[in-house]
């Protein structure tokens, strides 16, 4: 569903790849892997469309992402290093506004999926009185809301504890198995069986 | 016409290109500069209103009046640099804020100099044309802070190209706004704006040779930093190395 | 055409109807900021090639040396 | 999954109540500007002159620069907790038009740090011995001005927003483009005090403000694209 042909970046005279191709199909769960500042982050906010300092082309479904931006940002969920959620609001508050940027939500789906991530009780707290884990955990939640087709997720096990590991090992695979795709970087050594693997650098 | 515009962005080319004008054009604001100080120092007679400061105001209306093609210089390169994403254009841009700031400045303070005499005061808030000037003063040095404290040079790159374009648009507003201003004050103003221009055909021809000139001199020097500019960020391209083996 | 010059003498050419200050300065400013936006490039790319010479010795050093080892 | 999407209405007002939510949450952000915006206010009497007939020539002057200091102040924090937090990516990865989403965070923007400063500018403007008859203009420019400057402003935060320590450098670029602003703003309450009509300068306000509204946000929003890189 995702293709990327040939692509180059540099940033600042570094080369970070050049002549990159890469094929997302659906069912697929692919894990980026390289040492630190190979441009494992980058590539993915270019394929998100976040970072446009790149030469080549990236395809959805067989058309340019930049001429279909509505259709290909309506099928995305992108998480960064940083997960997107203030912390001023509380959980409740963070879901309800980031998810209703792509589809619409009721409460209900939301204290469900915060349940699920192991957040009951804390969905009224304010984010600042939570761990750096909690606040991933919160942003786990979107996926279960989400019905986006593609998820693309920047080190999303770093503060994890080994229980929240194998949930989201396990989210990554149902939505694999419902046909979507994933794209992950992590430095974890995922259990995940069937895993494509694309090194940088 | 695609061909020919991508060929246009490619550095090298340009830097060959403007290596052979170089020299013709360096020699054109030579002689223009040469024939107008001269002329404007020496032979002009002096006015019959102002005296000798009329020879002020041949240097001054150059330098201002050129300053005005900053703004739609900045503005051209800005768009072209977020369109087309073409590098040359920044490059150009970036040392265009640069040299305009320069350029607005000696226009104020040519200006105030004249001013000293013909008003009797340095700084004078109900001449439209030295408020918006002032003020274009500051949107440059806004625009060359803004690169300055950008790191990545290509996000300071567009960054500084919308600024330009907003900036742009923003100096014709402020120039309109503050003119409409100034003729609400006029009335307690000591200027009156008719003996602002000495009269004569001399003068205005004098005054067109420095124009040219200072035209001239604008895109020498703005041709100059720009080929610094190119060695600089492209260093590493073997064209470059091999000019510097051979220079 | 020397007849034609403003000025009976070089100090009245010097002081210019008494403005003397003004014109000049306006002059001197000019001629600065000339002189400045000419000679400030041309000294740049000269150091920048300068600079470029000395990247490019250190970097065929390194070349040498990782050659022979 | 097109029935669950969401129209972008509903994403503007989630954003709306969004960014209203976490102003009210974190009351420093609004009452600080403002407070600001009172104490320059009175310092003014205290460094030109207490005598009533000064005041009331400069009170317009006075009340609109101090206007633009603060909202120098309260704009830093537009775009900013978003951007650290990783809140703006999300924004930007919207399917809905960026333009209405920047909007709303404007509104919003505007809506705690833009009108309590109006809804107090009679009592300022009474301090600084303003005619009664000019109250009513001041308020008009003041509801105008404001809105244009939150969204000028607001292209100027957007470009500044990645930057570590960005200082004053947010002051540099707004400040000189508030001029058209601050012209108008004070003409306006001038012609009344001189009994004229005031009309024209407001209606070039509102063409300002129009013009402001359909085209700042697009700035802002394509600034935005490039700061997050």
């Amino acid at each position: 569903m995702l293709t990327a042909h040939r692509l180059f970046c540099a940033r600042d005279d570094r080369v970070l790849f050049k002549n990159l191709n890469l094929e997302l199909s659906e069912g697929q769960i692919m894990q980026l892997r390289g040492s630190n500042g190979s441009g494992k982050t980058t590539l993915m906010r270019i394929l998100c469309g976040l970072n446009d300092s790149y030469e080549g082309s990236i395809k959805w479904y067989g058309q340019e992402i930049a001429d279909q931006a509505v259709n290909f940002f309506s099928s995305l969920l992108y998480i960064g290093h940083r997960v997107g959620v203030s912390k001023v609001l509380s959980p409740v508050e963070n879901l309800r506004w980031s998810c209703s940027l792509k589809q619409r939500v009721d409460d209900e789906a939301i204290y469900r999926a915060l349940a699920e991530v192991g957040l009951r009780g804390f969905e009224e707290s304010p984010c600042y009185t939570l761990s750096a884990g909690q606040h991933q955990r919160v942003s786990l939640a979107r996926l279960i809301i989400s019905p986006a087709r593609l998820w693309v997720l920047d080190e999303p096990f770093t503060t994890l504890d080994a229980k929240g590991v194998a949930q989201l090992e396990n989210l990554l695979q149902r939505q694999a198995q419902a046909g979507g795709a994933v794209l992950v970087t992590t430095h974890h050594r995922l259990n995940i069986p069937e895993l494509t693997v694309l090194s940088l650098g | 016409m695609w061909l020919w515009f991508s060929k246009l962005g490619s550095p090298k080319w340009f830097y060959e290109l403007s290596g052979r004008w170089l020299p013709w054009l360096t020699a054109a604001m030579i002689i223009f500069m040469t024939i107008g100080l001269v002329w404007g120092l020496l032979f002009l007679p002096p006015d019959y209103q102002q005296g000798f400061t009329s020879r002020i105001l041949i240097v001054h209306v150059a330098v201002a009046g050129t300053s005005l093609a900053f703004f739609p210089l900045m503005f051209v390169a800005g768009t072209i640099t977020l369109v087309w994403k073409m590098k040359l254009a920044d490059m150009v841009a970036k040392n265009a804020a640069i040299l305009g700031a320069w350029f607005s400045f000696v226009t104020l303070a040519t200006g105030s100099l004249w001013g000293s005499v013909m008003w009797g005061t340095w700084w004078e808030w109900t001449d439209s044309r030295l408020v918006s000037m002032l003020f274009q003063l500051f949107l440059l040095i806004g625009v060359i802070s803004l690169r300055s404290a950008l790191e990545d040079s290509e996000t300071a790159a567009k960054a500084c190209a919308l600024l330009s374009i907003v900036g742009c648009i923003n100096v014709v507003i402020i120039k309109y706004s503050v003119e409409w201003w100034n003729t609400l004050h006029q009335a307690s103003s000591p200027i009156s704006t008719d003996s602002s221009s000495p009269n004569g055909p001399e003068f205005w021809i004098a005054t067109l040779i420095m124009i040219v000139a200072v035209y001239l001199f604008l895109s020498v020097s703005l041709i100059l930093a720009t080929r610094n500019e190119i060695l600089e960020r492209e260093r590493r391209s073997q064209w470059v190395r091999d000019l510097v083996l051979k220079s | 055409m020397l007849d034609a010059i403003q000025f009976a003498s070089f100090a009245e050419f010097l002081d210019m109807g008494g403005y003397a200050f003004n014109v000049w300065s306006v002059y001197a400013i000019f001629a600065i900021f000339i002189t400045a936006n000419l000679i400030l490039p041309m000294r740049k790319k000269q150091k920048i090639i300068r600079q470029l010479k000395r990247r490019m010795a250190v970097d065929a050093e390194i070349q040498s040396e990782s050659d022979e080892t | 999954m097109s029935a669950k999407q969401t129209t972008t209405s509903a994403a503007f007002l989630a954003t709306l109540k969004r960014d209203l939510l976490i102003a009210i949450k974190k009351k420093n952000d609004i009452v600080n500007p403002f407070m600001f915006f009172i104490i320059v206010v009175s310092l003014f009497p205290i460094g030109i002159s207490p005598e009533s007939d000064r005041l009331r020539e400069i009170a317009a002057g006075v009340i609109w620069i101090s206007v633009l200091l603060a909202s120098m102040l309260s704009m830093d924090n537009l775009y900013r907790s978003d951007y650290e937090d990783g809140s703006l990516e999300q924004l930007l990865l919207s399917p809905h038009p960026l333009f209405f989403l920047v909007l709303a965070k404007n509104i919003s923007h505007w809506l705690v740090s833009g009108l309590p400063v109006v809804l107090v500018s009679p009592l300022l403007a009474y301090m600084l011995n303003l005619p009664a008859q000019a109250y009513g203009t001041l308020i008009l420019t003041l509801l105008l001005g404001t809105p244009i400057m939150s969204l000028i402003g607001s292209i100027a935060v957007a470009l500044t927003v990645g930057l570590g320590s960005r200082g004053l450098i947010l002051a540099v670029i707004t400040l000189p483009m508030s001029v058209p602003v601050l012209i108008f703003g004070t003409l306006a309450v001038q012609s009344t005090l001189n009994s004229l009509s005031p009309l024209g300068y407001l209606s070039l306000m509102l063409v300002m403000l129009s013009v402001a509204i359909s085209l700042a946000p697009l700035a802002s929003a394509a600034a935005l694209r490039i700061s997050v890189n």
